[in-house]
Parts: C-alpha cells; structure tokens; sequence
C-alpha cells in the first residue's frame, strides 16, 4: 500500500477551504486534457494523437475525474446526503493518488514507446497537472464522521439494481479490457481497476457491497451466470478472446473441485491434476481420433460420465491414505500419485507397458464434439452474432462449472459440510463425537475427482489434443494457487483466482518470461499479508488467524448468517 | 547356471555400488529435510532448489575466480562456493519468507515453499547469466535454460576405478566420503555441543527451550544452515557425477531425499542417513531385478514414488523412528 | 453445601448394568498406564473417577470410547461389546468430553452442537445435492433438536456465537451439550470443573445432577474431591493405572489407602509438619 | 527494600483484546508473593509476558531496575529471572540429568555440577532415576524436575505457573513445602496458582486477578479471611 506522509494540521486548517475549489478545477483540466490530444505518435498506446476524439486511456482518465468529482460534491454540495455515509476523504485521497500514479505512467509509456519526452503533445500535460492539482486537494480534504455504511439499506429493488449495475459494469470492464491488445494500456486498465476498488474500500462502499450481496444471493448468481452468458456476444464473432475465456473456465472448473477437496475438506491435494489429466485421457482415447486407442465409441456424455468415474476411481486410491496419513504427509502423498499418473501415462507407449496414451507424443487430432448436428467446431450465429468453436465449448464449460457450483454450495451447507468443518478444525474430536471422518475425507476425494474428470473429458475436445507434459506438478500448483489467491471455500474466490492466474498470463505476453518467477513471489507474499485469499471464507479467515480475537468477534454474526 | 556365478554377483554389487552412490547424495540432501522438521515440524520443500544453487555456487566459482582450471586444489574452492550459495539462500529463506509465518496454519508455509521452489528455480533460469532485467553478462557465464556442463576436476572425475568386474567412478568415491565425513561431524554437533543440545531441546519444545535461555531464532537459523551445507556439498557431488546441472535437477532430487527422510524417520539424523542410502540401493536393485515392461529405467521413479506411498502409509514414523508413545 | 443428590429430586440408581467394563489393560510399549481396571454403571447413576495425575483415568477413557484399542480386556454397552472405533462407540450410545476443551472453535454454538447429531442422522452426498426431502426433514431436525440441548445447558441466548468467543465455563457447557446432541445413554465428563471458581463448578454440577434425572447414567473424572463427593453414587479411586478401591464417596473420603497414596495425611491446616525432601 | 520485579500498567493483548488490562504489581527480594484466580482471569499470560514469551501491548516491566519488557526471553533468563511454565513442560525425550542441565544453559561456570547435586538432594526421586527419560514420569515427578530445572539458571526470582495443577492433594502438599524450601534459601517466588487456599497461605503478598485485572491485593493472611476471597476463591459461603 502506498502510503504518503499526512500534511501537518496547520497548512490543512489553512488552506483547507482551498481544497474543494482546488479539486474541481484539477478534475475540470484533467478531463479537457483528455479531450485534447496526448502524443504526437499516433502509433503508441492505442491513438491518443487526435483531439476530442479520446483513446482508451484517455476514457480512463476521464472516468477517474468524474469519479473525483462525484467524491467532492458528496463532501460539499449537491450530493452530501451520500457523503455522510461513506468516508469520501479517505476514498478521495486513495483515488487521487492513484489518478496521478496513472497520468504519470501515462507520460512514462508514451516517452518509452514513441521515444522522448518531446512526443507528449500539451493535453499530456494538462491532464497531469489536473491529476497534481486533484491529488493535492485530496491532501487538504478533513475526513468528517460518518455513519456505518456497513448497516445502510436500501429498498430492495434498488439493491438489485446495484448488483445488476455491478455486473454489467464488470461485463463491460472485461470486454474492454480484452479488447485491449497494448500491454501499456492494460496495466494502466489494471491500474485504474485497482485504484477505483482501493477507492471502493475506503469510502466503505464495499464492505456494503458485501453486505447487499450475501442479502441478495440468488439474484447475485443469477446476475453473474447472465454476465457469463452474455459475454461471447460482446466478442463480435473473434474468437480469439474466447480461447482464453474457456481455458479459462477449464481452469475454473478444476479449481473449484479442488476447492472442495482444500477449502471444504481441508486435505492438501499436490497431485489434483492428475485427477483432470484422466478425464482428459478418457476423452482423448475414447475419441474418433485416429490415435484414439479404445474401440469403444459411446455418445459424449457417457465419455464424460466414464471419464468422472475413472477419475473418481482414482480420487478413491488417493484418498484410501487419509485412512493413515494427514497433514503435510498427505499433501506428499497426493503429490506422488501425481507424479506417478504423469509418469505412467509417459510410459505406456507401447514400449514400457501397453500402448494406451501413445507415450510422450500424446493423443493428437481429437475431433471436436457432436450433440446431434451440432457441431462444436462450427460457427454458429445467434441474434445475429456469429459463435465461434470456443464460444461453444465456452457455454459447455459454463454449464458444468453451474453444476459445480451447485454441488459445492450444497455440499458446504448440509450435514456434510459441517462435518468437513469439524474435521479442519478438530479431527480427534470430530472422530468422537461420531462424525464419519475417513468417509468424509474420502467423499472430498471422490467428488473433487469426478468433477475434474467431467472437465477433462471437455478438455481433451477443446484442446484437440493430450499429453502428458500438460500435467506436470505445476499445473497442480496453479490450480492451488487459484484457491488459495481467490479464497478458500468460497466459490467466487476461486472464480477470480482462476481468472487471475490464466488471464493475465495471456494478455501480458511481455511478461510471459517472467510468469512463473512472479507467481512463486505471489504466493509466499500472499502467504505473508492475506493468507486466507482475495475472498475469504469467514470461517477460513478465521482458521488463518487464530491468534485475533478481535476479528473473532467482528465476523461473529456473519458465520451465524451462513449458517441459516 | 546358479545364482551367485561371478557375472550375477558383478552385477548384484555394481548395482549395490551404484545404489549407495545415488543413496549418499539422498542422505546428504535428505539431512536438511530432517533437521529442518524436527525443529518446526515444517516440510522445507524448497529444500530441492537449495541443492541446485549449491550446484550453480560451485559452478560459479570455478568459471569466474579459476576459468574452469580442472586442478584438485580448485575442489576446496567450489565446494566453499556451493556453501556460501546455498546456505546464504536458505538463511534468506529463513529469514523472509519462512519467519513471518511462525504461528501460522500449517497450510501457510508449505504452500510457501512451493511457491520459493518455483521462484528461485525461475530466478536462476532467467537471470544466471546476467544481471537481472539488463543483458550484462559480465563473467560470461552460460546460459541457465538448458542443462550446463559442470566442470572436471582431474583427480575426482578421471577414469573409473576397475575392481573385478565392478567399475567405481572417482565421483561415487568422493560422494560417499563427504556424506561418511558430513554426517559424523553432525553427529558430534549435534550430540557433542552446547548449540547442539540447544536444537535438541528446541525440537521437542520451542516456548518452554526458551525459558531455558535458549536462543530460538538463532537455532532455527543454525538448522536451515546446517541443511544447506550438506546441501550444498550435495550439489557438489551430483554436478560431478553428471557432468552437468541444470536448474530443474532440484524438483526430483529434492523429493527423493525427502522420501529418503521419512524413510529413516523423519526428524531423525541418522535416520536421514539411512533412509538415503536405502533408497540409492532399493532404485538400484529395481532398474536392474524387476523384471518385464515395468521395469527398467522408464519406471524406477515410479517405484520410488510408491516406495514413498507405502512407507507414509504403513511406516510414517520410518526404519529407525520409534512410535510416539501418547501418555495420558 | 447447598446442592445434593436428595435437594435436585435423584432417582435412586435402578441397578441395571448398563457399561460393563472388565479388565482393561492398556499398555503402551513397556509403559502400563492402565492395569486391569473393571467398573460398572448402572442406568442413572453417576460414577466419580478419582486418582492423581498419571493413574490412567484418561487412558481408560480413551480404551472405554474407542480411542485406544485396550491390550486386553472387554468395554460392553448394554450387553454389546464396543468395538475400538470411536465413531462406533458413539452410535451405540455413549459420550464423551474432554479434559482440555475441545471444540470446534471458529463454528458457532449451535453449529458445534449440530454436529453432534452427524451420528443420528444420515443424508448422505446426492440429497443433500438435489435438497431431497429427507434432507429437509433431517436439516430442520437437527436444527431444532440442537436448539433445544442449548437451552438445556442454558446456552439458549448464545446460539449464533463462536465456540471460541465464549466464556470459559460456558465452553465447558456446550461440550456437554454437543456430546448430549450424539442421544447417548451414558455421558464420560473429563474433568468438567477444571479451571472453574465455586461458584460455576456448582453450577456444574446441578447440570450433570439435571443429566442424570433427564435417563443418563454420568462417568466423571476430577479433582475436586468436594464436587466429586458431594455428586457421585459410587467412586473409584485409580492410582498407577489400578483400582485401588472402589465404594461410595463416605467409604473412599475414609479409606486408609486413599488418604495414603491420594488425599494425604492431616487437616488443610498442616503445612509445617511434613517430609520436606 | 528495592522491588526485585516490578509491573507497571501492563496491557497484553491477542489480536485487538485485551487478555490483560492495565495491571501492576512487584514482587520484593526474598518474598513469595502469589497471583491467583479463575481461568481466563491473564495469570499465565502475565508470567509469559514478564518472561518474554509474549510482547506487552504497553506499560512497563522492570526487573532489578532494569526495562525487560523488550528483551528477548533467552536474555531475561541470563539476567536471571526462571518461569517454570504451566504444564511442566519438560523434555519429554531427554533423560533427567539432560532436562536439567538444559536448565543451566546459560552457564558456562563450574558451579553446575554442584547445582545438579543440590537438585538431587532437593528431589532425591530425581537423583534416583537421573537417567531415565523424563517423559515416563508421573505428573507430580515433572513438576519437581521442572522446578528443579528452573534452579539450575541460578535464578534470582522464580516464577512458578500453576505448579499444583492436576496433582494429587498429596503431591501438592509436598510442592507447596517445596516452594517455602526455596524461599528459606534465598529466592524470590513469584507464584501463580488457581488453588488459592495453598497459595495465599504461604505467600507474603497476593493479588487476584480477574478477567484481566487486579481486584485485590493484600497480604496472604489478608486475603486468606478477606470475604469476597472466601466465597469467590475458597468455595466457603
């Protein structure tokens, strides 16, 4: 977090009745500036070369000003009733900084690409003293006492409207920020994301957001499958965005299995891909493919539903251990079974064992899939839109990781469920008072198996073709680390993992070299600072922190919320 | 044709030979998961890649300060490079990343240490031969992205010794010997010596080690130390052997010696020791006596691996570790 | 004392064997920490297990609820011999509590008692999946039956809290009330007034005084001689793993051998008298 | 005479609660002086804070004059201040002699084999079976050895943390008279015992903890009559 020294009070008493003058007329320039052209070059960055006809960035700028100056009238004007309820100096102040931190990197990006200071055009520089002049109001803005936004409720329909404004704000911010294909300007989108959600959190708003939410569940999830839904038709037909947006959801769907094996049950599973890499086997050899090695050729959902078997068949030898070992013993043995799947599907190429997997070389040419006439690998067009292969396979993906979702939430609220708690928190004791630990333990491994299996098998169509490499120990580590960045136990913790951990190695392609060495720095830091994830199961929140009473009694009422 | 004609006996004991090659290497490497886990009860899974900056230390150290010279004198030099590498890794390791998370869930710090396994595998493959985010090389060193050419050094890495019908490299001799020298002067530390006592009674109960005046920061720093040497001795000996090293050799290395450690009984020296040269042997005797498709080379790391199962299953106190007794 | 047996209406024990434990040996390598214990509980009684530190009186808790498998020696509940599973012993009808609190800390009071009726209940993964309706008729089952033993212990108002914010003597109640949630016939208390001033170990025991009238027979272990006296029908006294006498609480405050190897010698009064080593 | 250890407005806190609110209290040179009360009332805490196991959240600690309330656990023993912890706490592994020659860790002069012999014939159960493993030891035998341990720092206060818990009436006789041989031999005791009768009875001064704070404090003979002691601590209406 960045953190800048507090102005003494004096000069804050002084010029404080500067501050909101100052800060319009900084938001004012910061917007014109946009308005006129940035650089010279109009190779860089998009186009910022032509006025009033602003680029990305540009839009950026000026919804960051806009924002500013909803902040400052909510502190002094039209808009003061929502003012005393969220804290608008602190969010100013975090918006502001950040506001000057992009227009700076801004001028940076466009010195290092067109090549010199000399190509950034006045507008440039009218924008960034806007940004200096906003940022130096924020210093001079008085915090005041507010209410607890936390407890503020509105009539229901307009909560529903947030949540529905949330979501089509989140459809949008997606859409553009695939759209971008300069990585300057998405790590200033990045950039921008950020700072309104430091923003967000300061002025309290998403504590409340939180709190509409878990008011509004259904309408939440509802809201999010129909953003899920609608996004292939933002793409316009390109499929290239939808490459990625399903491997992303493969990833997803893995990841949340494995999150009811880690976050429900909490067994450390080393070896989870393996669990996908047999669905994948059992899609590719049960395929059309020329190099398809079992005769049998039943229709696709019963590959899927042999492919969830063997998987869980397995689940059911990896978890027969738990029997016996725990604890990082566990995590070890998991992590042999991985290595031995990845190994033997090496080895059985026909040489060192029965040929079932072809060896190293894999199961190439997998045909897509057939439901009927429907062919996946077809462009299909719907309300005018044309579909792509990855759209199709996108709305498959979407289905199943619904029905993930819809087994893991029930799960985690049930019987069983609190069984699996009881086990994290208390295995001995769990034991005794006759909960069924080893079956519980075992159930994690099964279902968390079967439903990577289900994925695989989708997986091996999309991807067109299978090897083993594609499983090593660290795809089971990514999946871990999806968890465990996103939030044990929750599903829409793992969700944003997932999309973390794929996307931006997708869209930063500068720093694809440099990918694994930051994700290794992540995780211990995260580790460090926020060991429970981006979105936390309270429970688990608290299972990270044992030591803080504090927080003990602050999450009280939430669990007991869960609960019914 | 009986079973103990000359040529199957040559062969039984190139493979014991080999076996305890591979098993000394294991025991060096499995030490540092040992004494680490009987202090914090931490699996130190980053253990693997302390080996493999050892390795690249000594490396180091011949190419820039000798340019590769093969002279035995040039040893001593790489070996004190290997150590000041890996252990300066692992105390940083210690220090930042391990530290902070004293009193956290177990979960914590495994997840941790997989995460500085893969960032410092990552840091060597891309930043070994020039300073970091520029392309200045000043020592010329190699690339790290794919495997290195260790250097020789005459005396250790020569041609092989002939004793009957069973060859012994120089490299198996100096392996075995470092881990015979190593392990008996661990054991006098750690017996013999006051720090040693210390970590002693740290292992069995840190709060209560402290009221007894015992610096625990300090012992905690020693045991990741003392890891990395025999670690970093380790890295040594498996360039030698190889002729190469490579920023991978880590990962697999790593999670054979910790096999090796619950083998012998994790938390346990000795047992490290001979957990280690067990399963050298056991690999040996598995490439060479299972017979049909699966066996040979393909799988032996397949055996280890459920060597490793079953032992965590059925053994998970290991050969030499005794079943804890739980008084009421 | 204000509390006894006579002043919260005890039926008197009916006699009926209901634990049978005969024999129990538990050793542990060379270590013997109980030696051929036998004890029986009758339905409604209350049993006081005494003995110092290190006698084995929760090893034999633990050989009696299926967490030691015993060396030798024979635990039946009603007639059925108990197998060593903990799980299983819990289904065949008795509790237990433990002498360091363990409760799942970060759920709440009513969760930690809902999970006592894991063993009574039994959706299993699909209808929990599909909200069948017997997962409805089980989940507002347990929840209301949960609620219910709250307010037995008198935790009514603490429902929503976390086992881990509560006080100290309320942590010991719900513990009780979690193992009550499992519908044994006979409840094993490990120490329940470790750590309680007076006033809250009285408290205590008009709770177990109000277990028993309620059908249970009660095993407690603890170190009150006071609180034990004055709530057990019967006493055994365990020292180096073995019986060393057996009776109502007058018989054992009395016993020779007791007061030898256990209560020591004198009046409180004495502290200048004595083998200072 | 100068207070041997003095606590001054100490607050120690878990996460943002205070398990110990504002207490102070000193302990003079050659006295017992005893904390007692419920569980959960901070007694442990504070001797784990004094002994710097656990940081204060504020106030002060001294101890022969000097701040201790930032030194590192392993530099308060030097300094010479033992905490024998609650539970025992030995080594479970280790046998007698080793346990105890652990306790004088921070020596290096030649006095420590007279020391071992001095705890041999303070505990002679110890002297017999020094070189069995402390783990196969009754509760009573591990809170001598713990004791006796604690000594071998040569500690010139002692901080004694619930030495009768789960003792027998008997045994706990026994460490009670223990404790007055100590302080007849010239250390200072600081002890912390949720059986108030035995405590108040040896101890020169007490204080009563509850939930974080001190809420009386007196002589032992005080407090041994003092009402509120009586029905809260004694169990006597």
């Amino acid at each position: 977090m960045i953190r800048i020294p507090n102005i003494p009070e004096s000069v804050v008493v002084k010029h404080g009745p500067k501050a909101w003058p100052l800060g319009l007329a900084g938001a004012g320039l910061l917007i014109i500036g946009s308005l006129l052209s940035w650089s010279f070059d109009p190779q860089v960055l998009g186009d910022l070369s032509i006025s009033f006809n602003p680029g990305a960035l540009q839009i950026m700028a000026i919804a960051q000003s806009v924002l500013a100056i909803i902040l400052l009238l909510a502190d002094k004007g039209p808009l003061t009733s929502f003012g005393e309820w969220a804290d608008t100096a602190l969010a100013l102040r975090a918006l502001a900084t950040w506001a000057l931190l992009f227009m700076a990197l801004v001028l940076v990006a466009i010195t290092v690409e067109a090549g010199g200071l000399v190509n950034i055009e006045p507008g440039g520089w009218i924008s960034f003293l806007g940004a200096v002049l906003v940022f130096a109001s924020s210093r001079l803005v008085l915090p005041r006492e507010t209410r607890d936004l936390g407890h503020a409720r509105l009539p229901d329909w307009s909560e529903i409207l947030v949540i529905v404004i949330l979501m089509a704000a989140i459809l949008f911010g997606t859409a553009f920020a695939l759209g971008l294909t300069d990585a300057w300007e998405f790590v200033l989108f990045l950039m921008v994301v950020t700072g309104v959600l430091i923003t967000g959190v300061r002025a309290g708003l998403l504590t409340w957001l939180g709190h509409v939410t878990t008011r509004h569940k259904r309408v939440l999830m509802l809201a999010a499958f129909a953003v899920a839904f609608l996004f292939p038709f933002t793409q316009n037909g390109s499929d290239a965005n939808m490459s990625i947006a399903s491997q992303v959801l493969i990833f997803a769907a893995a990841a949340m299995g494995l999150n009811i094996v880690v976050g429900l049950a909490g067994l450390l599973d080393l070896g989870y891909i393996a669990f996908l890499g047999a669905g994948a086997y059992v899609g590719a050899t049960m395929s059309t493919s020329a190099f398809a090695t079992i005769g049998w050729k039943p229709p696709f959902i019963v590959v899927m539903l042999v492919g969830g078997c063997v998987s869980a068949t397995l689940g059911l030898i990896i978890g027969a251990p738990t029997l016996r070992v725990s604890g990082d013993y566990l995590a070890i043995v998991t992590l042999g079974f991985g290595e031995i799947f990845r190994l033997t599907m090496f080895n059985l190429d026909g040489n060192n064992g029965p040929n079932l997997t072809h060896g190293p070389n894999g199961v190439p040419a997998i045909p897509d899939l057939t439901f009927g006439s429907f062919n996946f690998g077809d462009t299909h067009t719907l309300l005018g839109i044309p579909l792509a292969r990855f759209s199709n396979y996108y709305f498959l993906l979407l289905l199943l990781i619904a029905f993930i979702i819809l087994v893991f939430s029930r799960l985690n609220n049930s019987r069983i469920g609190r069984g699996w708690v009881a086990i994290r928190e208390d295995e001995k004791a769990a034991e005794a008072m006759g909960v069924n630990v080893f079956g519980l333990k075992i159930l994690a491994f099964v279902v968390g198996a079967f439903l990577a299996g289900l994925a695989g098998t989708i997986k091996a169509h999309q991807d067109v073709s299978v090897t083993p490499d594609q499983y090593i120990f660290l795809e089971s580590a990514f999946l871990l680390a999806a968890i465990v960045l996103g939030g044990m136990g929750t599903v829409a913790g793992v969700l944003i993992g997932a999309v973390i951990l794929k996307l931006l190695p997708e869209k930063l392609r500068f720093f694809a070299d440099y990918r694994l060495l930051l994700f290794g720095l992540l995780l211990v830091l995260m580790m460090r600072f926020r060991p429970e994830g981006l979105v936390a199961s309270r429970r688990r929140q608290l299972e990270f922190h044992e030591e803080d009473e504090e927080l003990a009694v602050r999450v009280e009422g939430d669990i007991a919320e869960v609960v019914i | 044709m009986g079973i103990f004609d000359q040529q199957n006996l040559d062969t039984f004991v190139q493979q014991l030979v080999n076996g305890l090659t591979l098993g000394s290497l294991y025991a060096l490497i499995a030490v540092g998961y040992t004494v680490v886990y009987g202090i914090l009860q931490l699996i130190n899974f980053a253990h693997g890649e302390i080996f493999m900056i050892g390795a690249f230390g000594a490396l180091s150290t011949s190419l820039v300060l000798f340019r590769g010279q093969t002279a035995l004198w040039v040893l001593p030099f790489m070996i004190i490079g290997a150590i000041i590498a890996s252990v300066g890794t692992a105390v940083l390791m210690e220090r930042f990343a391990y530290r902070p998370l004293r009193h956290a869930p177990r979960l914590a710090p495994l997840i941790t240490a997989i995460g500085i396994s893969v960032f410092l595998q990552e840091l060597v493959r891309l930043n070994y031969n020039h300073v970091p985010f520029t392309s200045w090389n000043p020592f010329n060193l190699p690339d790290a992205k794919s495997r290195i050419p260790f250097p020789q050094i005459d005396v250790v890495t020569g041609p092989a010794f002939q004793i009957g019908g069973v060859t012994i490299q120089r490299s198996a001799i100096f392996t075995i010997g470092a881990l015979l020298m190593c392990a008996a002067l661990l054991w006098y530390f750690i017996n013999r010596t006051k720090t040693g006592r210390g970590m002693q009674a740290v292992s069995q109960d840190a709060d209560t080690a402290r009221l007894m005046g015992i610096n625990v920061d300090r012992i905690i720093v020693v045991a990741f130390a003392h890891g990395a040497v025999l670690a970093g001795i380790a890295g040594v000996a498996q360039g030698l052997q190889n002729n190469n090293i490579d920023f991978r050799m880590g990962f697999l290395a790593g999670l054979k010696a910790f096999t090796a450690a619950v083998l012998g009984g994790i938390g346990n020296i000795q047992g490290a020791v001979v957990g280690g040269l067990v399963l050298g042997v056991a690999e040996g005797m598995a490439t060479q006596y299972i017979p049909g498709q699966f066996g040979g080379s393909p799988w032996k790391d397949v055996w280890a691996f459920v060597l490793l199962i079953l032992v965590l299953v059925f053994r998970p106190q290991g050969l030499l570790g005794a079943k804890a007794v739980d008084r009421a | 004392m204000t509390v006894t047996a006579e002043a919260v209406g005890a039926k008197a024990p009916t006699g009926v064997p209901l634990l049978q434990a005969e024999g129990v040996i538990m050793r542990f390598g060379g270590l013997t920490a109980v030696n051929n214990v036998t004890m029986s509980v009758s339905e409604g009684e209350i049993v006081g297990l005494i003995g110092p530190n290190g006698a084995g009186k929760t090893t034999f808790f633990n050989c009696l609820t299926g967490m030691y498998k015993p060396t030798e020696g024979h635990v039946r509940l009603s007639g059925v011999e108990l197998p060593p599973k903990p799980r299983a012993v819990v289904k065949a009808g008795m509790a237990r509590t433990f002498q360091n609190i363990r409760l799942f800390a970060n759920m709440t009071a009513l969760e930690n008692v809902m999970v006592g009726r894991y063993c009574r209940t039994s959706s299993g993964a699909f209808t929990s999946i599909v909200h069948g309706p017997k997962f409805r008729r089980e989940e507002a089952e347990t929840r209301e039956r949960a609620q219910e033993l709250l307010d037995f212990v008198g935790l009514g108002t603490s429902t929503d809290h976390l086992a881990r914010n509560m006080p100290y003597g309320n942590q010991r109640r719900l513990e009780i009330a979690r193992a009550l949630a499992t519908d044994p016939k006979l409840i094993l208390l490990d120490e329940p007034t470790a750590g309680m001033n007076p006033l809250e170990t009285r408290q205590a025991s008009d709770l177990i005084f109000k277990i028993r009238d309620s059908g249970l027979a009660v095993v407690v272990i603890e170190h009150d001689m006071r609180f034990i006296f004055n709530l057990c029908d019967r006493v055994l006294c365990l020292v180096r793993g073995e019986t060393l006498v057996e009776g109502t609480p007058d018989e054992v405050q009395s016993d020779p051998r007791v007061i030898e190897a256990y209560i020591g010698t004198g009046t409180d009064d004495d502290d200048e008298a004595g083998d200072t080593p | 005479m100068t207070a041997m250890l003095e606590v001054k407005d100490l607050k120690v806190a878990y996460g943002k609660i205070l398990a110990v609110k504002k207490i102070s209290f000193s302990v003079d040179e050659g006295q017992v002086v005893t904390l007692i009360g419920t569980n959960g009332a901070g007694k442990t805490t504070t001797l784990r804070t004094i002994s710097g196991l656990i940081r204060p959240a504020s106030g002060e600690i001294l101890f022969q004059g000097k701040r201790i309330d930032a030194t590192a656990a392993h530099e308060i023993v030097i300094m010479g201040l033992a905490h024998c912890p609650e539970g025992r706490k030995i080594f479970p592994k280790m046998t007698v002699e080793e346990n105890l020659l652990l306790g004088a860790f921070t020596r290096s002069d030649s006095g420590v084999r007279a020391d071992l012999d001095a705890s041999y014939d303070l505990f002679p159960v110890l002297g017999e079976r020094r070189s069995q493993p402390a783990g196969t030891f009754s509760g009573g035998e591990q809170q001598m050895l713990a004791m006796g341990r604690a000594m071998m720092s040569r500690p010139k206060l002692l901080m004694l943390d619930e030495p009768s818990m789960g003792l027998s009436p008997l045994m706990m006789k026994k460490i009670m008279q223990t404790v007055k041989t100590l302080q007849s031999q010239g250390t200072t005791i600081l002890l912390v015992e949720q059986n108030a009768q035995a405590a108040l009875k040896l101890a020169d001064k007490g204080y009563v903890l509850e939930v974080g704070k001190i809420v009386l404090e007196g002589t032992g003979k005080d407090l041994l009559v003092n009402d509120a002691v009586r029905k809260a601590y004694l169990g006597e209406d």
